[in-house]
């Protein structure tokens, strides 16, 4: 499963996609925004994305994962739009028949979608706001 | 050849407009890259600037047709 | 948290229990009963434990998570009792700042459990059964 | 000295119940090891056997005293 949702992500449904009786072993990562970022206080952010794009970008993650890994399920979820702290951006789940692998694909997974996946956040400050890593 | 160009993050904010027509001098992805920076030298300072055509990273040396679906990529943040 | 039940495992419940706003990163690992071990046909498990002391060991290995990453919340939930395969045996839920953090720890902390905390599995097939890892 | 020993796993099987008496010749942990070597010769074919004494793991040095909670610890398989 791949999803790029306005909606609140249900971790339990992520995993569930993911999740097959013969796996063994099953890695979740959950990533929430943060109430900071260099000891400002964020209000809150806006998530857009590339959609098609993103979407073929992801698929393109799971396809080099499954060459590395025995992915016995794999279900992804981003969210877009507006959030507040303390909510989920992201959701990976991955089911591997032995746990070291599923920590490896599941942290491959999140790492690759950080760095290829068009998706952006923009934080919102009492006094302003920025396009996340556009500038050096 | 005229390309419309879509535009996200703060690509968007530069170029003012979530589609927007160039004038392209030259057919490749790297002559769009020049017109840009030439109109939009705020685009320079960015961490990166990628170009997507029909969905996919595309490399400087690719030729466009006026068909393309051409986006910006800024550096991206998602996670 | 730390767990020792005969019930079902509610996942949910886990990662709630490890999950804090301030967190960022939340990592997850379930660890489910497969369906076969060296080819045979699992038909159920009995997992017992020496409760106090696997609980008191557990502690032990988030005191050494506790020195190595900055956990802001934790949650371990191990089940006992019979188990048929598919079920979840164990959840492990560690939240950090940073997501490399969340992975190292969580992965840690699995790893630490399987080799030191006193819980027992026994394996039954079709035509016998056998204490998992007792003999070489 | 008599020692109660909680079992667990195979090592119960071996012993034949939950908890079992065994009168100790000497007062360490090794000497308990000892103990149960000769009277439960199956406990040496196991990959490996702890003693905890009151839910901890101990060593062969550890003095016993008729108080202990001890424990047989066969090799955990949790997780």
């Amino acid at each position: 499963m791949i999803e790029i949702t306005e909606q609140l992500i249900e971790v339990q449904k992520v995993i569930e996609a993911a999740s097959l009786k013969e796996a063994g072993a099953i890695n979740t990562f959950i990533g929430t925004v943060r109430n900071h970022t260099s000891g400002k206080r964020v209000i809150r952010l806006e998530y857009e994305a590339y959609e098609p794009m993103a979407i073929a970008e992801i698929q393109k993650i799971i396809d080099r994962a499954t060459l590395q890994w025995p992915l016995t399920g794999w279900a992804i979820s981003h969210r877009i739009g507006t959030m507040l702290p303390g909510e989920i951006a992201v959701v990976v789940a991955v089911s591997t028949p032995h746990r070291k692998d599923s920590f490896a694909a599941c942290q491959f997974i999140i790492d690759s979608l950080k760095q290829t996946v068009p998706i952006w956040k923009k934080e919102f400050f009492e006094d302003g706001d920025q396009w996340v890593s556009a500038h050096p | 050849m005229i390309v419309k160009i879509k535009t996200f993050g703060i690509s968007r904010d530069i170029l003012g407009g979530r589609e927007v027509s160039m004038e392209l001098t030259g057919t490749s992805v790297g002559d769009l890259r020049k017109s840009l920076s030439k109109q939009f030298p705020a685009l320079d300072k960015l961490n990166s600037l990628f170009i997507a055509v029909n969905q996919e990273y595309a490399p400087d040396e690719k030729v466009l047709s006026a068909t393309d679906e051409i986006a910006l990529i800024p550096p991206v943040s998602g996670g």
